[in-house]
């Protein structure tokens, strides 16, 4: 058994259909997130009403991958590395509608703030959103291509957006004490932080089950991240 | 991007097949007094695998062997109802079986390659009425081996007895041998049950690859074949079609409770 | 297709005609069968009284009976059965069971092959130089009997073979899969799930023996007997007597065969009854085979 | 057990043993040369003659107007039975059929000579009351069960999937019949026919009755002759001093007979062996 | 085929059992988050470590859940309901991790909190509390027992949590002008309901994944809620 | 309250099998000069079913009759290495082959009762060994058929000809009859690859009750039939022993590139 190419044609293609529908779903957040930071940074309401409108797509597509992946397992009987995958899929997809779900919340953020004056320049913030989206492809990318390592390091890239997201807090707190005004938009872009913060969880979570699909194993609620797995 | 695979558009579509090559219409089939078959109503879709699944004595290869009409060489067998092939009446008094049973071609679980040699297996549907033009034989005979994927491994002993061959390729030999004579359908009356997972990976690769050209109506006890290998699937039950649709609606979500069952290892 | 549909159509019509051809040839083969009887029947009839079967052979056709012919025939069966039917099953349940797949076991294969193909009067021929002389068994019902014990030797070992042959292979895997000897697999399942087909295969091979007479005219069976041999039972000790066995003797098939050939046409009517008495006794036996067959085929399903 | 079997290798020697041992005496008297080339078998004769021909010619010419007159009937009856006849019906029939393979030859020849023969006459008034002709009909119905029986339970043999393939490519009865079956079925049909040959060939009592018994060095079945069995039952009927040059001769007849068979079974054991097919 | 019981016994018990685990993990979730705004509200910061000791607990049921699954799916090729019911568990086990992380935030934001004075007592905090632990508590009973109604009302139960959200969020809001000194400890208390809103968002989650098992299709991304599905 | 199921655990245990019923130390098997298993090891577990996979011609099926030397009845075997049942080698010149063979009892591919009843089928290990003591068989036959789940169904009809069971209850009956003797072992040569989707399940729901008293071996060309019955797998690939370990393991995360693409369906 030299080369390990599916005997069976149409399971094979359907294992890379799914394999693409969940590299596009990523790319798409990806984009709805980038999207809505530049929403936000620009103060430009019309783009975060569009996002928020394409959030469809995103939800189309995890009902879409939902199916595909349960007809892999109704029809193909998958065992091994494709049953890990798959599951693994399922699981992913409900990762990335809710990041889309963030991205949707950032923009319906950004529609209120843009109501008000801007509170400050906005640097951590996209900051985080790009090392957010940093994490998704990464964290897909290690998926597609069964990659621990790389799924390892966007485990480890998390602690960056923890750190920036407890900075913009303690910066829109100093805001806010200093001038009780800017309590409500402070607010706002504390939670835009949170949003951020947990999309790079949500990565960290798909990067996570990448290497329970790869390995087997869990390191899903270790105390501290191994050096390699 | 992504087609319309919803489960859920499916329900509505099912039965709405848009080009039946085959219409069964209230076909009913008795062995002497044994009700064998109750009025069954099926379309079979065009190039499409259509999976006839089932408990034992449920029917299926009853109405499969009632397709090609060779239930007709099985004794005491009455048939009532109707099947068309492309709209005509395959057991009214005109229809001619040796013709009928050209377009409709048979698999059989047991592979059944004559004792001859590979090419004179591929080539007899054409010897039978009377073709022995040389070279139009020996471009069937590359042909089908071609598309029943054996060509690569027999082209250099094409002379050799067909009974030398391994079961997977006499199995694919029998299927380049129906082919030979090019039918619209292809029957196939549990292909694998007799093959080990190998070579069984080969003739449910094939079937996908057949479906371009032919329509393929099988019969298989496997749930988990019929689940691979076909487009729509019929469930039947003590000789009644209990349902039928697509393969991915009936393995996930089938609407009568006793496909659920069936499918789910539910056997009461 | 226009040009395939003819062909079909011709080759269509063909197999009608076939058709036809097979049940005339079949028929042909049947009306001779009939015909042989109703000719037998009508000439025999007439001849076919009780004294025909109590007298012995006379110069005169309207004396002569059988009673010497087929006493005479029940004897030599009697001593053909007992020697070819152990013989025959035994060395039919030891190639099927027992022997190994050596050189030697394919000899006796191809041997016995070769054997069923043998003209039965080389038989006679080989009892006639072996038996008769050397053995100095002399032309008796002894002789006769072993003789066609080995005519019918390899039929009986034949159909021994294909009715073990026919017991699947599954059956002597489940037993030995208990535990049981070779023995007790042979014992318990081989014989008796074969003992139809041993059975009918025995009764065919009497029934051929019974009808075979060139055999018998080679090692010398006398035409025209006049007596019976000793009684095998007595009412003196040892009760039991052989003297039987070494007896001249004739059969039905000698017995009709003489008679045919005299020019009398008187003695051709009692040919005819002889012929008729023949027949009836080997249908009847070729009936209790087919019944056996069939009661066993029935009886034992795989 | 073991001896059991070998009891058929004791037959088989003691037959060619004693063939040869006798033969041997006869050979002692007579040249092989004269006996395998004289044209002429006169041993009643005061200046007897030993030439096999005369035997061997009847035996032939009886033989191949049986082997003419089953093989072909035989073939067609088989293929009836297995591929047309209604299977109760050919439960009937087969049975009925093998019945003439049962009845006595004697009995047949008995027919041939005061049944066949008469009939034969009217159709062809020159025909003598000893001919090969009837005889060679009568020993060619008596062997037709031999010939369509084995033939057809070889057809029969040949697994339904096979015969059900070909039906399903649209092949007509006969199609599958001559295509597919006796192709397939190739091995058994040989021995079928093998065997009708030695059967022919071997069969005594109705050349004896009806070919007549006089050596006739011809190939006209219209002719009475005399074939090799029927030489031999002629010279048995007679009272025979062991050790005679007559004795010796029905041995040497009897080899002759016997290597004829011998040569006809290897001939059809090889070519079975070469076409024997696996399903 | 009258009773629908499983022929494969094994099977049968192996489903059985992942049904149980679910609950009792679903339970355990359930009392976290109970115990959590108990920490909170009594101010008993050796509860809140108690609690954050005892996600260890879910994350285990989590794997071992997801384990079951997989080996159901490999060893059984189950169909029909039995594969939804089985892909929905998956999806599920992650909910309900994600509802004990929120329990072990609202814990950490409870310790930080007891280090303060009382802002305020709790009022709707345990209410929400309260109503998102029932969306959990129903929305499994729904899953076992495949009740769409039940998981209907879950969903429609969102909208209360969403408006007590609401509601502290102004609150906080408000106190956070009146005192900057409250700040940190509102912005924290506003986490907290945050978080009480998410699990209630996973409980709906759940909800609509069940009715999606049950009848084949998503009521997820739906403007309306329908009335009956 | 949960098992530990994890499947990182079972990476570490799976050689570890406590107390192996049956040792098979360095087992080659020789058909001529052709080499069907090389140099075996492999330890079957007590009061566990074992499932044999692996592609035709793989040595499963070798190596399932050699462990109650039914391979003896094949000319040309030639065995090395030994097999140790409760740590005595089989193969050994002392061991009497009759005992062995009611020990390691056998269940094959085709039913196989003898033409006999019901009845007499069950009880035909005991009359070989001279029981006939009719209490005794009668017991034999109630207890026997109730474990292989047959008694209900047959228990007005023992003496009806075992040949009018369906093929279903015949291998049951078959099971009945090998369990009779009490032995240890239970070896199943795909004792399903002929039945329908239900008696399939009846068997395997049966093997599942037998493991509590007996430990079974079963060759199967199913994987999924594996998956399903079996608690430890020994994957086979051209006579070698690819891989053993627990089913779950095999299955879901099995160690081998070979052992992934069979169980994947990528046979190449």
């Amino acid at each position: 058994m030299p080369h390990a190419e599916h005997t069976d044609k149409k399971y094979e293609e359907e294992l890379k259909k799914l394999r693409e529908d969940i590299l596009y779903m990523g790319g798409l957040v990806e984009d709805q997130i980038q999207k809505a930071v530049k929403s936000l940074v620009d103060r430009d309401s019309p783009l975060a009403e569009t996002i928020i409108q394409r959030d469809q797509e995103v939800n189309r597509l995890d009902i879409e991958i939902d199916d595909l992946c349960i007809r892999l397992l109704a029809l193909h009987q998958p065992a091994g590395k494709d049953l890990r995958f798959i599951t693994t899929a399922l699981k992913i997809t409900t990762d990335l509608e809710r990041i889309g779900d963030m991205a949707v919340n950032i923009c319906e953020r950004a529609l209120e703030l843009n109501l008000e004056p801007q509170l400050k320049p906005y640097i951590d913030i996209p900051r985080m959103a790009q090392i957010a989206q940093w994490m998704i492809r990464e964290s897909l990318d290690a998926f597609v291509r069964k990659d621990t390592d790389l799924a390892l390091k966007v485990c480890k890239d998390d602690r960056q957006v923890d750190d920036l997201n407890s900075q913009v807090f303690r910066e829109t707190i100093s805001f806010m004490i200093e001038d009780p005004h800017t309590i409500n938009r402070a607010m706002k872009i504390t939670f835009v932080s949170k949003y951020l913060e947990r999309i790079a969880d949500h990565a960290t979570n798909i990067a996570e089950m990448v290497i329970f699909m790869v390995k087997g194993k869990s390191i899903r609620h270790l105390k501290e991240l191994p050096q390699s797995v | 991007m992504v087609e319309a695979a919803g489960v859920k558009p499916a329900v509505e579509n099912r039965s709405q097949i848009t080009n039946p090559i085959i219409q069964v219409l209230d076909l009913s089939v008795y062995y002497g007094v044994t009700r064998a078959l109750r009025s069954i109503n099926l379309e079979i879709p065009e190039k499409k695998v259509t999976a006839l699944i089932g408990p034992s004595g449920c029917g299926k290869t009853t109405l499969l062997r009632s397709l090609n009409r060779m239930n007709d060489l099985i004794q005491n067998v009455r048939t009532m109802g109707s099947i068309k092939l492309d709209g005509k009446d395959i057991y009214a008094p005109s229809t001619d079986v040796i013709n009928l049973r050209r377009r409709v071609g048979m698999i059989f679980q047991k592979w059944n390659p004559f004792p001859k040699s590979i090419y004179e297996n591929v080539v007899y549907g054409l010897r039978i009425v009377g073709i022995n033009n040389r070279s139009q034989l020996d471009e069937t005979v590359e042909k089908n081996l071609k598309r029943a994927a054996l060509w690569d491994e027999v082209k250099d002993n094409l002379h050799k007895s067909a009974s030398d061959l391994s079961g997977g390729q006499q199995q694919r030999l029998c299927i380049a041998r129906a082919l030979a004579v090019e039918p619209e359908v292809l029957l196939m009356d549990e292909p694998c049950s007799a093959l080990d997972p190998i070579s069984t990976a080969k003739i449910e690769e094939l079937i996908h690859e057949l479906k371009e050209s032919f329509t393929i109506v099988i019969v298989t006890h496997n749930m988990q074949q019929a689940a691979r290998v076909s487009d729509y699937t019929a469930f039947f039950y003590l000789g009644e079609l209990v349902e039928f649709g697509e393969t991915s609606k009936i393995f996930t979500a089938p609407d009568k409770q006793q496909t659920e069952d069936y499918i789910t290892g539910r056997f009461g | 297709m226009e040009d395939i549909e003819i062909r079909v159509a011709r080759r269509k019509r063909m197999d009608g005609i076939f058709a036809i051809l097979g049940l005339v040839s079949t028929f042909v083969g049947m009306l001779t069968l009939a015909a042989l009887i109703v000719d037998l029947a009508i000439a025999g009839s007439e001849r076919l009284t009780q004294t025909f079967f109590t007298s012995f052979p006379s110069r005169f056709p309207d004396q002569a009976g059988i009673l010497s012919a087929w006493v005479g025939t029940t004897l030599v069966m009697l001593v053909t059965a007992a020697s070819a039917v152990p013989l025959g099953v035994a060395a039919g349940v030891y190639l099927e069971e027992y022997a190994p797949g050596n050189w030697l076991t394919a000899l006796i294969e191809i041997n016995i092959a070769n054997l069923a193909g043998v003209p039965s009067i080389v038989y006679g021929l080989m009892a006639l130089g072996l038996f008769v002389y050397q053995f100095r068994l002399g032309q008796s019902i002894l002789s006769a009997g072993l003789t066609l014990a080995l005519l019918i030797l390899p039929i009986v070992i034949v159909a021994t073979r294909e009715s073990v042959r026919a017991v699947p292979g599954s059956m002597r895997e489940a037993a030995y899969a208990l535990g049981a000897t070779k023995w007790q697999t042979v014992r318990d399942h081989v014989l008796p799930y074969s003992t139809g087909g041993i059975l009918t295969g025995v009764i065919i091979a009497l029934s051929r023996a019974i009808g075979e007479t060139a055999p018998l005219i080679t090692i010398g069976a006398l035409t025209f007997i006049a007596f019976l041999p000793g009684p095998p039972l007595g009412a003196e000790f040892p009760f039991v007597s052989f003297e039987w066995l070494m007896s001249p003797f004739t059969v039905m098939p000698i017995q009709m065969f003489n008679w045919t050939s005299r020019p009398q046409h008187a003695f051709h009517l009692n040919a005819a009854a002889a012929g008729l008495v023949l027949m009836v006794m080997t249908l009847i036996m070729n009936g209790i085979a087919i019944y056996l067959r069939y009661r066993f085929r029935k009886r034992i399903r795989w | 057990m073991f001896l059991c079997a070998l009891s058929s290798v004791a037959i088989t020697l003691g037959i060619v043993g004693t063939l040869v041992l006798e033969s041997w005496h006869f050979f002692e008297n007579v040249s092989i040369l004269d006996f395998l080339t004289d044209t002429q078998w006169t041993m009643l004769f005061e200046n007897p003659r030993y030439g096999i021909m005369p035997l061997v010619a009847g035996t032939a010419v009886t033989s191949g107007v049986a082997l003419l007159v089953a093989l072909p009937l035989g073939t067609v009856i088989a293929i009836y039975l297995s591929e047309y006849a209604d299977p109760r019906v050919r439960e009937i029939l087969k049975p009925i059929l093998e019945l003439l393979s049962a009845v006595p030859t004697v009995v047949f020849g008995y027919f041939a000579f005061l049944f066949v023969t008469p009939i034969l006459q009217s159709f062809l008034p020159n025909l003598p009351g000893f001919n090969m002709l009837s005889a060679g009909i009568v020993i060619g119905v008596m062997i037709i069960p031999y010939v369509s029986s084995l033939s057809e339970d070889a057809m029969r043999a040949v697994p339904v999937h096979i015969r059900e393939g070909s039906y399903a490519m649209g092949a007509t009865r006969l199609q599958t019949a001559v295509r597919v079956l006796i192709p397939s079925a190739f091995s058994g049909i040989a021995s079928a026919y093998v065997l009708g040959f030695s059967r022919a060939v071997g069969e005594t009592m109705v050349v004896a009755i009806a070919a007549g018994q006089q050596p006739n060095l011809t190939l006209n079945p219209m002719e009475g002759a005399a074939t090799i069995t029927a030489y031999i039952v002629q010279v048995s009927l007679g009272d025979l001093p062991h050790g005679t040059i007559a004795y010796q001769s029905i041995f040497a007849a009897g080899l002759t007979l016997m290597v004829m068979t011998l040569v006809f079974n290897i001939a059809g054991y090889l070519l079975r062996k070469r076409c024997r097919e696996i399903y």
